[in-house]
């Protein structure tokens, strides 16, 4: 069982030695490494970008009574393969106003930020392609860069709808931004560090959902506006501003903002195991399979809320934000402090 | 309080995640349609007398009728034909047929690639087809 | 709906048995209008035209709900000039009124006088001639594809 | 520009310099329920004016009446209001008798209320779902055209088609009731209300569905009958105008239903009144079923049906507000003029007044509360 749960680990520790047998520098291994990490997780996004996709649509379909694309392949699980190949085999067309290189840079800035946050998440113990010890902090720090270039998708293309969108997205995600990072603080201060494999470690035995419900509460809500997901997708509003941001994109352009939706989706809901639901901590399954599980929960519940809700008003989860959510997270963080100082006082006597 | 409606709608769709679904596999499952439904149309070439009231019956001037006069100046239907692509479906022609010689049929199917093929032929009895066939002849989908 | 005789009294007609219609010349349209919609209870329901030999026939319909017993509509009718139709507007009795009146000037082609806006609402901006006149040509277009054999029968 | 004024004071910026923009809304656009356009001047997403511009489906029908006999032109109504294609025929059909005349057999006046009231129903269900899907509520949106479906299957059964009835026709209706009615009748209605029962669990009661709608888009009683409004938009003013009960045709006055009246006068209370009118008109079919007499369904027209020289307007309550037929006739089969009064059209005439401050968010919700249908509107 042990075996198993550091299967990977044994797989790179093995290859490492195979390296340095061969007479490898331990630089050239650590390159050699990367590249191995760089292609599992990028494997592992695109496999899990296109499972989401169909189990979006499979359980979209599933709540409103029909039964969704079930033709392509068994179960219809090749469906959003075939979406993509349709994609890619169509004309990319680019508005004839359009900032060029704005616009063309774009799709790839969303894309690459939303791979890299995958090479943050903790799979299992140890199992982190990118090891970084104030890793959340560069998780959130980097998942903003994200809105630059949506505002340049928006910009570039030349549309008002568009910029709308761009616009859009700056206020919200700005917005959220705060109680986001203020709903992690309890977190990060039970757990003592930033490093996401050591909060997994720290939830040993109590998933800090339990001593933080709130903290999970404000991430959820926030999470949902950051990923521009319903509730709050105001951003790309079908029925107001056509598609914002990606409303001139069409093709693998399309395709890639699309993707990195998602992939953003998984990210996201990988750090909410990773931070409430004790990453891969659990019993008998190798650490992995726990971690993708909690997280495949975490999408579904994401889903669930995504096809139950209508769309807020912009103005009116501004507000929510502002008066009631940055309130709230702030008085979290103050009673975790306080929990914290009176537990320690109670165990230390 | 506030939230209430929001787990309301939460248990819903909850509900309706683990309830029958609606969806019909088309192809292979196909509609039960009344046996009223004007789907698309039947013609009977023997009971038709070619009086031509269904022609005038049509708001949209889909149906023509051709025809001869044969013996003791009786018509003899040579072609009906229908531009179902004109067609509203409203069933005024099969009121007006004192012989139900054109009527409804709940077959839906009329999807066609060519706007010729939209035409629905019937030949009578009386049919010859031409010496020299013309090229742009449309086929017949129902033709006899 | 009113009796029919209170509502010619006031608008000082004389009234005929049972008849919900009054014809007024067009400049006296507006005081019509006026005095009926201070009466109280009348909506403007439509203004359509008719194109008649002797001029376009134009009829303001409100529904009259006021009074005892089921509501019931009042025409005012003006008939105008052939060559020249042009009636007074209405839209500052009721703001109804305008899309009503740009209707019938887009398609029978009646001016309405006194007021912005009278433009094009159902036709296309540059659109020559008024559809609902009984001189505007239709095209036909062909019902049987294939030429000559599907002139028709 | 405010913001300008006081940032100048504040220090040594250059006032921001903010600019109005026009945005056309439309006609191509995935809320506008058709081929409606609204040129908007936005001040960043405040709505400063609203002009309305349609005419997009105009297809000349009061026009091509005129090239057609009475009964040719019965099937073209249903192509005005393609959501409520049994009402249209329905007013038609009611202008054609009071122009010639015609009695009509009071089994084919229950039969006229069955099918009218089933297609109220499904056009409200219509308005509810795309109302909903406007607000992104795309679930709500799927339990009301599964509702729908099954009165459509109705009306199917009924008439041979779907949407386009042709049911309703001069001197009675086309058909009697098919085999086993009532028991589909049953069947249906009862997955309408579990399906409505859903649909209000899942949308109505949603805070975020009522911060939407609630105390937007806000037409005073006053501002609506100045305005021409009729139907459900005006009763959800609190003004109570049903011509099914101020001016009764057909069996109505026979039948037991009550008109519901809203006082909010914005999205919300649109939104629930069809909600409302739906239960009435459930009320209303099942009344119908029961007291049907027999005897014949149709007083069968001359094939060269010829009404006297004359003139007639009739009006029903068709699903958006008041829909009035004004036929001229000058002795031919075909009548000399037709004119529709349209509610959808007339409707909108209120939206330029009610956009300024919305928000494009406030101004989607706002149209698809009013329930205009295009083909009723360009005609």
């Amino acid at each position: 069982m042990q075996t198993l749960n550091d299967l990977f680990l044994i797989v790179a520790g093995f290859l490492r030695g195979l390296m340095n047998s061969l007479g490898f520098t331990q630089l050239l291994a650590d390159a050699v490494m990367g590249l191995i990490s760089f292609a599992a997780v990028t494997a592992l996004l695109m496999v899990n970008v296109i499972l989401i996709l169909w189990v979006d649509r499979r359980a979209a379909s599933f709540f409103q009574e029909r039964l969704g694309p079930n033709r392509v392949g068994p179960l219809g699980l090749l469906q959003s393969i075939n979406d993509a190949v349709k994609l890619i085999g169509k004309e990319s067309i680019m508005p004839k106003a359009a900032d060029r290189r704005v616009y063309r840079l774009a799709p790839l800035l969303v894309f690459v930020v939303a791979m890299v946050l995958y090479g943050l998440l903790p799979y299992g113990k140890g199992m982190t392609a990118v090891n970084l010890n104030a890793g959340l902090l560069f998780f959130i720090a980097l998942s903003s860069t994200s809105t630059i270039a949506i505002l340049m998708a928006g910009w570039g293309s030349n549309n008002k709808y568009s910029l709308l969108g761009g616009m859009r997205t700056v206020a919200q995600v700005i917005t959220y931004e705060i109680p986001l990072a203020f709903s992690m603080l309890g977190v990060v201060m039970l757990s003592g560090s930033m490093d996401l494999g050591q909060i997994s470690a720290a939830q040993h035995g109590l998933w800090f959902i339990f001593l933080q419900p709130v903290a999970f509460f404000v991430f959820l809500v926030s999470a949902l506006a950051e990923l521009t997901r319903s509730p709050f997708d105001m951003t790309e509003a079908e029925q107001e501003i056509v598609a914002g941001y990606h409303t001139e994109y069409s093709g693998m352009r399309f395709a890639l903002f699309f993707m990195a939706e998602y992939a953003n989706l998984f990210s996201v809901a990988a750090l909410g195991a990773v931070l409430f639901l004790g990453g891969w901590q659990g019993p008998i399954l190798p650490g992995y399979l726990w971690f993708i599980g909690k997280t495949w929960a975490m999408v579904l519940v994401i889903l669930w809320l995504r096809w139950t809700f209508p769309r807020a008003r912009l103005d009116k989860m501004m507000k929510f934000s502002w008066k009631f959510l940055i309130p709230l997270s702030i008085l979290n963080i103050l009673l975790t402090g306080v929990g914290i100082k009176v537990y320690q006082y109670v165990v230390g006597r | 309080m506030l939230g209430i409606g929001l787990v309301q709608g939460l248990f819903t769709t909850a509900k309706r995640f683990l309830m029958k679904k609606v969806t019909q596999q088309y192809p292979e499952e196909l509609p039960d349609l009344p046996p009223r439904s004007r789907g698309s149309f039947g013609f009977d070439v023997d009971a038709c007398i070619s009086c031509g009231l269904c022609e005038d019956a049509c708001p949209n001037g889909v149906i023509r009728v051709e025809y001869f006069l044969g013996e003791r100046n009786k018509r003899q239907l040579l072609r009906y034909s229908m531009n179902l692509g004109y067609c509203l479906f409203c069933g005024l022609c099969v009121e007006a047929c004192p012989r139900d010689a054109i009527y409804f049929k709940p077959d839906f199917t009329l999807a066609c690639y060519r706007k010729d093929d939209a035409v629905f032929q019937w030949r009578g009895n009386a049919y010859r087809p031409p010496e020299v066939p013309a090229a742009s002849a449309p086929a017949a989908p129902e033709g006899k | 709906m009113r009796d029919g005789a209170v509502l010619f009294k006031a608008l000082g007609c004389t009234p005929r048995e049972k008849e919900r219609e009054v014809a007024v010349a067009p400049g006296e349209l507006p005081r019509a209008l006026f005095t009926l919609k201070n009466m109280g209870n009348f909506i403007l329901l439509d203004i359509d035209a008719t194109d008649r030999p002797e001029g376009f026939e134009l009829a303001w319909r409100l529904l009259d709900t006021g009074g005892e017993g089921p509501a019931g509509i009042f025409t005012v009718k003006v008939l105008a000039d052939r060559s020249d139709p042009r009636v007074p507007s209405v839209m500052g009795i009721w703001k109804a009124a305008d899309v009503l009146e740009r209707e019938v000037w887009d398609l029978m082609g009646v001016r309405f006088d006194g007021r912005d806006g009278l433009k094009r609402i159902l036709c296309r901006d540059d659109f020559e001639g008024h559809p609902l006149r009984k001189d505007f040509v239709v095209e036909q277009p062909a019902r049987f594809p294939g030429g000559a054999e599907g002139a028709g029968p | 520009m405010n913001d300008g004024a006081f940032l100048s004071e504040v220090g040594d910026f250059d006032p921001l310099e903010t600019e109005e923009y026009t945005l056309n809304l439309g006609p191509q656009h995935p809320s506008t329920h058709g081929v409606y356009r609204a040129r908007l001047r936005l001040n960043g997403e405040t709505i400063v004016s609203c002009e309305n511009v349609i005419g997009y489906l105009h297809r000349g029908i009061e026009k091509l009446a005129e090239s057609r006999t009475y009964a040719q032109f019965a099937p073209y109504t249903a192509r005005f209001d393609y959501l409520a294609g049994a009402l249209n025929n329905w007013g038609y059909a009611l202008a054609v008798e009071k122009l010639g005349g015609i009695e009509v057999p009071e089994r084919a006046e229950y039969l006229r209320v069955i099918a009218g009231e089933l297609q109220r129903i499904a056009s409200h269900l219509v308005m509810l779902a795309s109302m909903v899907i406007d607000l992104n509520a795309v679930t709500g949106w799927m339990y009301a055209f599964t509702a729908r479906e099954g009165i459509l299957d109705l009306l199917e059964a009924l008439s041979g088609s779907r949407m386009m009835l042709t049911y309703v026709v001069a001197g009675g209706v086309s058909a009697d009731l098919p085999e086993e009615f009532e028991l589909k009748t049953k069947t249906a209605l009862e997955g309408l209300r579990s399906r409505l029962d859903d649909f209000q669990a899942l949308v109505s009661g949603n805070e975020i569905f009522q911060s939407r709608t609630r105390g937007i888009g806000v037409i005073e009683s006053g501002q609506a009958l100045e305005y021409g409004m009729t139907g459900p938009n005006l009763r959800s003013c609190g003004i109570r105008l049903d011509m099914r009960r101020d001016a009764p045709y057909g069996v109505y006055p026979r039948m037991d239903f009550d008109v519901p009246v809203l006082h909010g006068g914005d999205c919300f209370d649109r939104y629930s009144i069809r909600i409302l009118e739906i239960l009435q008109s459930v009320r209303l079919v099942e009344q119908a079923l029961g007291g049907i007499p027999s005897g014949p369904v149709r007083t069968k027209l001359k094939r060269t049906w010829r009404p006297p020289v004359g003139e007639a307007f009739a009006q029903i309550e068709s699903a958006r507000g008041i829909q009035g037929y004004h036929l001229v006739s000058d002795g031919t089969d075909k009548p000399y003029r037709m004119h529709l009064r349209s509610p959808s059209f007339v409707n909108i005439g209120v939206l330029p007044e009610l956009a300024p401050g919305l928000t494009i968010q406030d101004f989607v919700a706002t149209l698809a509360s009013l329930d205009i249908v295009l083909g009723e509107i360009d005609r």
